[in-house]
C-alpha cells in the first residue's frame, strides 16, 4: 500500500515538473556537437543566475546562498577534507612493494593534472576516471585496487585535485567518433528520468538549482564536479564522484549501476567538459 | 507523453486480488511473472529499488507460508517493474525534451 | 536485502539515535563509567543533566542574565545538523569561562571553556543539534553570568529514498 | 602515525591566533549502526592548550561536539616560535598530545 502512495507521489511530482525548455537555436539533424552544447549549457545557467561570478559555479551550493555560503566559509578556515588531504599526500609518496610509485603511472608525476581527467582514451575507446587510473596503476605495480567510493581513493583523489587547485578545467574530445559517442552518452543519461522518482539529474539540477529539496540547496550542474571528491558532513566522510553518483541514483530510488560503469564515466566525460574554463575546487567541503 | 506515464502505472496496478485465499501455486505464477519483469528492467539497467524490496517481501511471505501478502507483494513488484520498463523505453527520446540547447 | 536503509546517512541513523533516547525519557543516563579520570574540574554531572537550566545551575551554582554585550554568532538554518558553526565574542571583561547550550539536545550542555585572563573572551566551535532548538552562550565575567540566545533551525539533510 | 591534532597558532601584533581540528569519532552513545546496536560513547572530554608553562584555554567537552572536533580562540602574552603544547583526553582514557611552535 505504502510503495502505491510512493508511486503516485513519484509520478504526480514528474507531471507537475513536466515542461518544455524552449531551446533558442534549433539544429538540423541531430549531429553531435559538443562545443554548441557546452556553450548553451554555459549560457543557460550565466543567464539564470547573472550575479553568480562564472568561476563561483564551481561552488556547488554555496553560489547559490548567502547563508550557507559563510557557513562553509568558516568551514575551509580548517576544512574538515584536511585529514583525508594529509593521508592522500602520504600514501601518493609511499611506494607499492616493487618501489614504483603512482608518480610513475601520471604525466608530471601526479602533480596538477586533474583538471584533465577523465579522458577519452582512444587505444580503449573509452573514457578513463581519475578514480580508474589510480586503480589501474595500483594493478599494474602488483597492488590490490581500492574501493571507487571512499577512504583511500578519496583521499587520493583529494590530494591530486588539490595539486590542481585553481587550474581551469582542460577536458578534451579527441576527432574520434567513439569518443563523441561517449559525450553523447553521458548526455542522455544526464537528462534522462529515472527511479520511481521519475527525476533525472536535470531535473534537480538545471530546473531548480538554488531551490530546497527537503533540507538541501541544489547545486547547478555547471561546475558540480570541479570539487570532486568532496567530505560531505552528511556521510560525516569523504565520497568520490562515484559515491555521489550512487547516492543520487538511490535518492531518487533508482538501483545505483557499479561505481565505475560506462554510464557514469560517460555522464562525468560530459558534465567535465561543459564546465572547461572553470576552476578546479576540489577537494571541496559540502553540507 | 509524460502524462501516459502516470496513466501506465495507475493500469499496472489495478489489478484486483484474486478473491479466495491464495495458495502456493498463485505465488508461484505471482512471483515468477514479477522476477521476469525485474529481470528486463534491470537488463535495461533502469531498475528500482522499490521493486526489489517489494520483489523481497514477496519471496519473504512466499517462504513463510502468507500466500496472500505474497502474491499482493509479487503483483505490486511486477507493476513496479513494468512501470520501470515504460520509463526506461518513453525516456529514450522524451530525454530531449530537457535538454539545453 | 532493502537496498535504502542499507545507503542511510550515518547522520540520519544519530536523528533517530536522538530521537529513540528522548522517547525512553532516560534521566540522567550514567556514562559508560569515565574512568579515565579527565583530570581537575571536568564537569561530568552537568554534562549529564538534560535541562538547560540544571545543567547551568551544576556549572555554576547560579543563573544569567540576557546581556547584548555577549554575541552569539549562529546559523538562521544549519546545513547540517551534525555540524553547526557556532561562535561566540563579547565586550564583557575579566571573563573567566564560556559555555554552549542546545536546549533540547538529548544533554543541553554541549561545550565549557575556561578562560585564563590574557585569553581573549571569544571562541568558535562546531557543535551537533538534534532539532531545531534555542542555541544559548553563557559568558561569565566577574562572578556574574551572561548570556545570548539564538534560535537555529535544523532540518533532516537529504532526500531519503 | 601523523598526530589527530592539527593546529595553527599565528601571531599579529601581540595576539596569537590558534585553530585546532582534532581527528576523533566524538560518538555520542546515542547512535545505532547498521546491524542496530546502540555505538558506544566514545568522545573528547578535556581538551588543554598550554604556553610558556601555563594554561592559556581549557576546553570541557560533551557528545554534541561535531565529530572531527574544530575549535578556534586567541590569546596574548606569547610571541612567534613559543611553543604551544596541546593535549587531550578522551572519556575512554584515550590522549594525544603535539606541540606547534606559533608562526
Amino acid at each position: 500500500m505504502k510503495a502505491r502512495i510512493h508511486l503516485l507521489l513519484g509520478s504526480l511530482s514528474a507531471a507537475l515538473v513536466a515542461f518544455a525548455l524552449t531551446s533558442p537555436r534549433v539544429i538540423a539533424a541531430d549531429k553531435v556537437d559538443p562545443v554548441a552544447d557546452a556553450k548553451a549549457f554555459r549560457n543557460f545557467f550565466f543567464q539564470k543566475f547573472p550575479n553568480v561570478k562564472h568561476e563561483d559555479f564551481v561552488n556547488g551550493p554555496y553560489s547559490m546562498n548567502e547563508d550557507m555560503k559563510r557557513q562553509w566559509q568558516e568551514k575551509e578556515e580548517f576544512p574538515p577534507y584536511e585529514f583525508a588531504l594529509d593521508a592522500g599526500k602520504e600514501m601518493f609518496a609511499t611506494p607499492f612493494k616493487n618501489g614504483k610509485t603512482y608518480a610513475d603511472c601520471f604525466p608530471n608525476g601526479g602533480i596538477g593534472i586533474r583538471q584533465n581527467y577523465p579522458y577519452f582514451d582512444e587505444k580503449e575507446g573509452k573514457v578513463v576516471t581519475l578514480e580508474l587510473a589510480l586503480n589501474r596503476c595500483r594493478e599494474a605495480n602488483g597492488e590490490a585496487p581500492y574501493s571507487y567510493v571512499k577512504d583511500e581513493m578519496a583521499s587520493l583523489t583529494a590530494y591530486m585535485a588539490y595539486t590542481s587547485r585553481g587550474k581551469l578545467m582542460d577536458i578534451k574530445i579527441p576527432d574520434d567518433p567513439r569518443a563523441l559517442a561517449a559525450f553523447e552518452n553521458g548526455k542522455r543519461y544526464f537528462y534522462t528520468r529515472r527511479g520511481q522518482m521519475n527525476f533525472s539529474c536535470a531535473s534537480c539540477h538545471v530546473q531548480s538549482p538554488g531551490e530546497r529539496i527537503r533540507a538541501e540547496i541544489l547545486a547547478p550542474a555547471l561546475g558540480i564536479l570541479n570539487a570532486m571528491p568532496i567530505y560531505r558532513s552528511e556521510w560525516s566522510g569523504m565520497g568520490t564522484t562515484s559515491r555521489r553518483f550512487v547516492t543520487c541514483n538511490s535518492q531518487t530510488r533508482a538501483v545505483p549501476l557499479e561505481p565505475q560503469a560506462d554510464e557514469y564515466r560517460d555522464v562525468e566525460y560530459f558534465l567535465s567538459y561543459v564546465a572547461n574554463g572553470l576552476p578546479i575546487s576540489g577537494p571541496g567541503a559540502r553540507p | 507523453m509524460k502524462l501516459s506515464l502516470p496513466l501506465a502505472m495507475l493500469l499496472a496496478l489495478s489489478l484486483a486480488p484474486s478473491a479466495r485465499a491464495a495458495n502456493e501455486a498463485d505465488y508461484k505464477a505471482a512471483y515468477a511473472a514479477a522476477e521476469a519483469a525485474s529481470k528486463e528492467a534491470a537488463g535495461m539497467r533502469n531498475q528500482w529499488t522499490v521493486t526489489v524490496s517489494a520483489l523481497a517481501a514477496a519471496k519473504k511471505a512466499g517462504d513463510g507460508g502468507d500466500f496472500d501478502r505474497a502474491v499482493a507483494a509479487a503483483r505490486e513488484a511486477e507493476a513496479l517493474a513494468k512501470a520501470s520498463i515504460f520509463q526506461a523505453t518513453s525516456e529514450k527520446e522524451a530525454w530531449k525534451a530537457m535538454e539545453i540547447r | 536485502m532493502t537496498t535504502t536503509t542499507r545507503l542511510h546517512p550515518t547522520r540520519r541513523l544519530i536523528l533517530q539515535g536522538a530521537a529513540s533516547v528522548a522517547l525512553l525519557g532516560l534521566g540522567n543516563l550514567p556514562f559508560a563509567g569515565a574512568h579515565a579520570a579527565a583530570n581537575d574540574k571536568y564537569p561530568e554531572e552537568a554534562f549529564k543533566l538534560k535541562s538547560e537550566a540544571d545543567a547551568i545551575k551544576a556549572l555554576y551554582g547560579k543563573t544569567a542574565e540576557p546581556s547584548d554585550k555577549v554575541k552569539l554568532d549562529a546559523p538562521e538554518i544549519a546545513e547540517n545538523g551534525g555540524v553547526v558553526p557556532i561562535s561566540v565574542t563579547t565586550t564583557l571583561d575579566k571573563v573567566t569561562s564560556i559555555s554552549f547550550l542546545v536546549a533540547e539536545n538529548p544533554f543541553a550542555l554541549a561545550a565549557s571553556y575556561r578562560i585564563p585572563d590574557g585569553t581573549i573572551p571569544s571562541v568558535a566551535n562546531r557543535l551537533k543539534m538534534a532539532k531545531t532548538t534555542n542555541v544559548t552562550a553563557i559568558v561569565e565575567a566577574d562572578g556574574k553570568l551572561y548570556s545570548a540566545t539564538k534560535e537555529v533551525k535544523v532540518t533532516v539533510g537529504g532526500c531519503g529514498g | 602515525m601523523a598526530s589527530s591534532i592539527r593546529v595553527r597558532a599565528t601571531s599579529n601584533g601581540d595576539t596569537i591566533e590558534v585553530q585546532a581540528l582534532i581527528q576523533h569519532p566524538m560518538d555520542t552513545g546515542l547512535v545505532k549502526d547498521s546491524k542496530g546496536e546502540l555505538i558506544p560513547a566514545h568522545f573528547i572530554q578535556q581538551l588543554k592548550f598550554e604556553c610558556n608553562g601555563k594554561d592559556v584555554f581549557v576546553a570541557d567537552w560533551g557528545t554534541a561536539v561535531s565529530k572531527d572536533p574544530y575549535v578556534k580562540f586567541s590569546f596574548k602574552g606569547a610571541k612567534k616560535g613559543d611553543e604551544l603544547k596541546i593535549s587531550w583526553i578522551d572519556n575512554k582514557g584515550g590522549s594525544d598530545t603535539t606541540t606547534a611552535k606559533i608562526s
